[in-house]
């Protein structure tokens, strides 16, 4: 409009949302992460309408809208569905320094795939179809890092 | 209605599960945020030159503090800057005294502090800023506030000033 | 039912590091919308933002914009997600009989936030979130997903980058107007295989604007040469975790843009031009097949043969899409800006010849969970 | 024009200040299945979702997408809006407005929070501008404690009356088997109770709860198909004025006064007091209860305090306001003004059990949030 916008000093102001949060992990997640902090195990939830299986379980049914209450343990392994090796840090998200791989876990037992870290492989050696398994963490605390990551099934 | 069960009350699932809660930790998101002219100017007059300056609605003539590019009411662009005073009436005030988190840190906000709003002279908007008077028995709408600086180098914020004083 | 027309458009620049506000960049888009309708604040009767308390880093972002968007007085709302939905709940608002000129309006400034952790935020606290995923990461899950259950390759990916980019250089508004080749993608950084930087979309600042009518008041208020007429509309969301879908399954889509289809009465052959989701190179691949363009997972052999180049069969992202200039919540809203833009004839150098059917597409949430579809017309 | 729209099937938690049995997606689904076991209905015959909340509160980004397993929205289409306070009453609009397009015709709209998941009061300090208001925001208290000061001042209201107000509003929630705060309360306990910010008290401000809400409206022909006394929507306005806080004129409501206004001329409301059977009002104080009457147009300027002097406005009275028990007995922010919509839905419909008011056939509802904008909702027994 005129002359005084051009002569102002140009401020960018650091600012913050630095808010913490005590998450509700609810019924259906507490007993997923009871059953494997305290017993070692993973289990999924199955619909009593479909007969799918889901992990980690679910609230209700994708398709139907049914509670699930009908709990369904599972091996621990699954075929790597697709995968990523990610290059780029990003140090206030990931839990450990660039390179390292996430995928997408179809579970053994189960109709539907885990998204997890790929670990005891060397990134460029993870294939699309791979056999994999869950390692568990040794100090569990009741969340997803109580699955420390997957590896090859040797 | 009364078919529905009231869990409001428990801790465990049906069979036994504790109920657990997740704690984030400290999150933080970082922003920076462009002051554009008008914003970028009021912080830097009270900066260097200890003033306040807002800006006249060509069309309603009304000075607004903070100052900011629209009137709303008129839906028109303002570019006429006026210097307002640093005195002004109290028109609201809330003494906080229950310690809350502060989204800028994460920790806790300083309590008691007095939040205010003050129409500065020449103004026909308040400005929100801080009173050094925790009292809330010695405060009372209409009362006159004055500015009390900080001294330099004073930061390009809204914390150029202290906080605002009774007269 | 009434028909809605898009009577009036306004865009900034797409760029990086804009010095002005929020509702600065509110107030100059709003202004121009109005401008390009020819009327004045006093003939809205409502308004829909959009925007993200998110990428603001403030509740309620809406609340910065208001009177910027001449909202005092009046019914104003605020939609969170893509622009489409902005445009959707402008028309449904139109559609209810209630309101008859609606200013949609949306502000993004990318530059001001970190856009991997809000993204991240996107992911359940409960579960995922902690894995530190994050919109590129998730996506590479995807793209790796479509290449191996279609056969697809990078370098096929890589196609889409090379024609955008070269289509925003007839684009005064878009931010990365570029000459580069299959090899420049293929040679950029590597991200989070098989990403790599040229087949990200860039972070962004800029606002959009559209200014709706009811049939009625469209007709008094513009000439036709100003009307684009919102014909059909569909939108659809997929499941939420990413292991309860088959990530190169476009069912979601597929229902949202039939949906759309049959309400403007046309199909995907009746299309002239589209502005397709292209935040990642091998989204516009798999969202041409889920909009019917082409058979699943064929897209990337039609993308060879040029069919969507800007002088092919159909052109897709003339403008030079989101891997161009992508200011997430205006996204949308700037890809139907776009399509009424073509359909006037005010395209500039990037005018489709002759187009009189376009459709313009969004999506919310992670790895395409949401989609919604437009088709346009004079 | 468009579609008329009914409420045909309304859901609610048990709000609390903890709900540590339910997951902020479990508590959503707790809303929508007793919403649709409300409205015998199956969620295959929802067309659309609306939801909305407040971001920074849980920390969830896209809760549309987020939410899909609770909402029962998967392969559907879904919305999100967000307006702050007023974002119950935004969601049931946006819910009103799918119906009423044409384009959809049985909208799910739910609204939900969960407070305990983080620090309301830093949460809320972000909606200040973060550069020129955020530091010193001490949330909406302020400006309610003022204008309140104001019209004690101008017209004789006392701090009693909106003891008065207090005390009608949380003896309401021991009707309420959802409510999150059922405590006896009297006058006395409300002025003994602590000073939050002069002259509002302890027990004269909202809470802030766990809940979720879910409002299933319909289009004429479906609702008049699927339920037998449909609440149908009348009127749905909304009203702002300003974006900074320092901009408002406090010595009145102008968006309510404003935003009633119109909502009334639609629905050809002459005589509020008296053509109104029930209202929900979003009171975020008790304070609010008196003066913002006079917004409403029950009475003269500075009419209200012997308004509620007289008991208009309790279960008993002219008026009943707020048999839920109101905002200051349950406030789970994003679902709040929701929650106003299905109250007056339930009264219309004979649904609202130990609460119900007799023989309701028209409810008023309002929204408030953000920068002081006011929502209006009228709801009736009749076809508009």
């Amino acid at each position: 409009m005129t002359d005084w916008k051009d002569e102002v000093e140009e401020i960018v102001f650091e600012g913050k949302i630095a808010v913490p949060y005590t998450w509700t992990v609810g019924s259906t997640l507490s007993k997923w992460y009871g059953e494997l902090r305290d017993n070692a195990k993973i289990w999924g939830n199955r619909c009593p309408s479909c007969a799918k299986v889901f992990v980690p379980p679910k609230i209700k049914c994708n398709d139907c809208y049914k509670d699930l209450n009908d709990w369904v343990m599972l091996p621990g392994t699954g075929t790597v569905e697709t995968y990523t090796v990610v290059h780029y840090e990003e140090p206030k998200l990931h839990p450990r320094k660039a390179p390292f791989v996430y995928g997408v876990i179809k579970m053994d037992g189960a109709d539907t795939g885990m998204v997890h870290l790929i670990d005891e492989v060397e990134p460029e050696k993870v294939k699309v179809g791979m056999r994999v398994e869950a390692v568990l963490a040794e100090e569990r605390e009741g969340n997803i890092m109580d699955i420390k990551y997957f590896r090859p099934i040797a | 209605m009364g078919i529905y069960k009231d869990k409001r009350k428990i801790t465990h699932t049906p069979d036994g599960y504790e109920l657990m809660t997740l704690e984030s930790g400290p999150v933080e998101y970082d922003f920076n945020w462009h002051l554009g002219a008008y914003w970028s100017k009021f912080l830097a007059e009270m900066r260097d030159n200890k003033r306040f300056v807002g800006v006249k609605c060509p069309a309603c003539d009304r000075v607004f503090i903070p100052p900011r590019e629209v009137c709303g009411r008129c839906y028109t662009a303002m570019d006429e800057w006026v210097e307002v005073g640093e005195e002004g009436e109290l028109q609201g005030f809330t003494v906080v005294r229950f310690p809350y988190i502060d989204p800028n840190t994460g920790g806790l906000m300083q309590v008691p502090y007095t939040g205010i709003w003050v129409t500065l002279d020449g103004a026909d908007t308040r400005m929100m800023h801080f009173c050094d008077e925790h009292d809330e028995s010695k405060l009372d709408v209409g009362m006159r506030l004055r500015a009390v600086w900080e001294d330099e180098p004073r930061p390009t914020s809204i914390h150029a000033v202290r906080y605002f004083e009774v007269i | 039912m009434e028909r809605v027309a898009v009577i009036g458009v306004g865009q900034t620049r797409y760029e990086q590091g804009k010095r002005e506000t929020f509702p600065e960049l509110v107030f100059e888009v709003a202004t121009k919308a109005l401008e390009d309708a020819g009327i004045d604040i006093t003939r809205i009767d409502n308004i829909v933002s959009v925007s993200s308390d998110f990428w603001d880093g403030r509740t309620i972002s809406s609340m910065a914009i208001q009177d910027a968007a001449g909202a005092y007085g009046k019914d104003i709302t605020t939609v969170e997600g893509d622009g489409t939905f902005g445009v959707l709940y402008g028309m449904m608002r139109i559609l209810s009989g209630s309101f008859g000129v609606t200013l949609v309006v949306s502000h993004h400034k990318g530059t001001e936030s970190s856009m991997n952790g809000i993204t991240n935020t996107s992911f359940d606290p409960l579960v995922e979130r902690k894995l530190g995923l994050d919109a590129v990461s998730s996506a590479a899950l995807q793209a790796r997903r479509y290449m191996s259950k279609y056969g697809v390759l990078e370098e096929q990916f890589a196609l889409v980058p090379v024609k955008n980019h070269g289509n925003a250089k007839r684009n005064p508004l878009a931010m990365l107007p570029m000459d580069i080749t299959v090899e420049d993608v293929m040679n950029s950084p590597v991200l989070a295989t098989p990403l790599k930087k040229l087949d990200c979309s860039p972070v962004t600042d800029g606002a959009c604007a559209l200014v709706l009518a009811a049939d009625r008041e469209a007709k008094k208020l513009t000439t036709p040469a100003k009307r684009v007429w919102l014909k059909g509309v569909g939108h659809c969301t997929d499941a939420y975790r990413l292991g309860d879908r088959d990530l190169a399954d476009t069912r979601a889509l597929k229902k949202a843009a039939n949906k759309a289809y049959e309400m403007a009465g046309v199909g995907p052959a009746d299309i002239d031009l589209a502005e397709v989701y292209d935040a990642f190179s091998y989204m516009e691949l798999m969202w041409l097949e889920g909009l019917g363009f082409c058979d699943d997972g064929m897209a990337a052999g039609d993308m060879e043969r040029g069919l969507f180049d800007f002088d092919g069969k159909m052109p897709v992202n003339a403008s030079g899409g989101r891997l161009s200039a992508n200011p997430v919540q205006v996204a949308g809203l700037a890809s139907v800006a776009e399509c009424v833009l073509q359909l006037r004839g005010e395209a500039g150098d990037r005018q489709v010849e002759g187009a009189g059917t376009a459709l313009a597409h969004g999506i919310n949430g992670m790895c395409g969970q949401s989609h919604c579809v437009w088709v346009l017309g004079k | 024009m468009g579609n008329r729209v009914g409420v045909i099937g309304v859901g609610q938690t048990h709000h609390a200040s903890r709900r540590l049995d339910a997951s902020g997606v479990e508590l959503i689904a707790e809303a929508v299945t007793r919403a649709l076991d409300d409205a015998e209905l199956t969620i295959d015959q929802i067309d659309a979702v609306v939801i909305g909340n407040m971001d920074h509160f849980e920390n969830i980004n896209y809760v549309d997408m987020w939410a899909t397993d609770g909402l029962g929205s998967f392969m559907k289409p879904v919305f999100k809006v967000t307006t702050g306070g007023t974002t119950g009453t935004t969601v049931g609009m946006c819910g009103y407005y799918h119906a009423a397009s044409g384009l959809f015709d049985v909208v799910l709209a739910v609204g939900w929070e969960k407070n305990s998941e983080s620090d309301t009061q830093a949460a809320i300090a972000t909606c200040a501008n973060p550069v020129l208001e955020r530091d010193p925001f001490a949330g909406a208290i302020g400006p309610l404690a003022t204008e309140y000061s104001m019209y004690m001042k101008a017209y004789g209201a006392t701090e009693e009356d909106a003891a008065l107000v207090a005390v009608r509003d949380r003896n309401n929630a021991l009707n309420n088997p959802y409510a999150h705060n059922r405590m006896e309360c009297t006058v006395e306990d409300v002025m003994n109770s602590p000073m939050l910010s002069y002259p509002i008290k302890f027990l004269d401000m909202c809470p802030r709860s766990d809940g979720a809400c879910a409002v299933i409206l319909a289009s004429e022909e479906k609702a008049k198909r699927l339920c037998p006394r449909p609440a149908w929507i009348h009127a749905s306005v909304v009203r702002h004025d300003y974006t900074h806080f320092g901009d408002l004129e406090w010595q009145w409501m102008p968006t309510l006064e404003r935003g009633s206004a119109v909502a009334y001329k639609i629905a050809g409301i002459t005589d509020p007091l008296k053509q109104f059977d029930v209202a929900e009002l979003y009171l975020p104080a008790s304070t609010t209860g008196v003066k913002w009457m006079d917004s409403l147009w029950f009475c003269d300027k500075g009419g209200a305090p012997e308004l509620i002097r007289k008991n208009t406005f309790g279960m008993d009275g002219v008026l009943p306001i707020n048999p839920s028990g109101g905002v200051i007995s349950t406030n789970p922010i994003g679902a709040t003004a929701l929650i106003r919509i299905g109250e007056a839905a339930w009264q219309i419909m004979g649904k609202a059990g130990d609460r119900q008011v007799p023989d309701v056939n028209k409810a008023l509802v309002t929204g408030f949030g953000g920068c002081s904008w006011s929502d209006i909702m009228i709801l009736g027994a009749d076809l508009p």
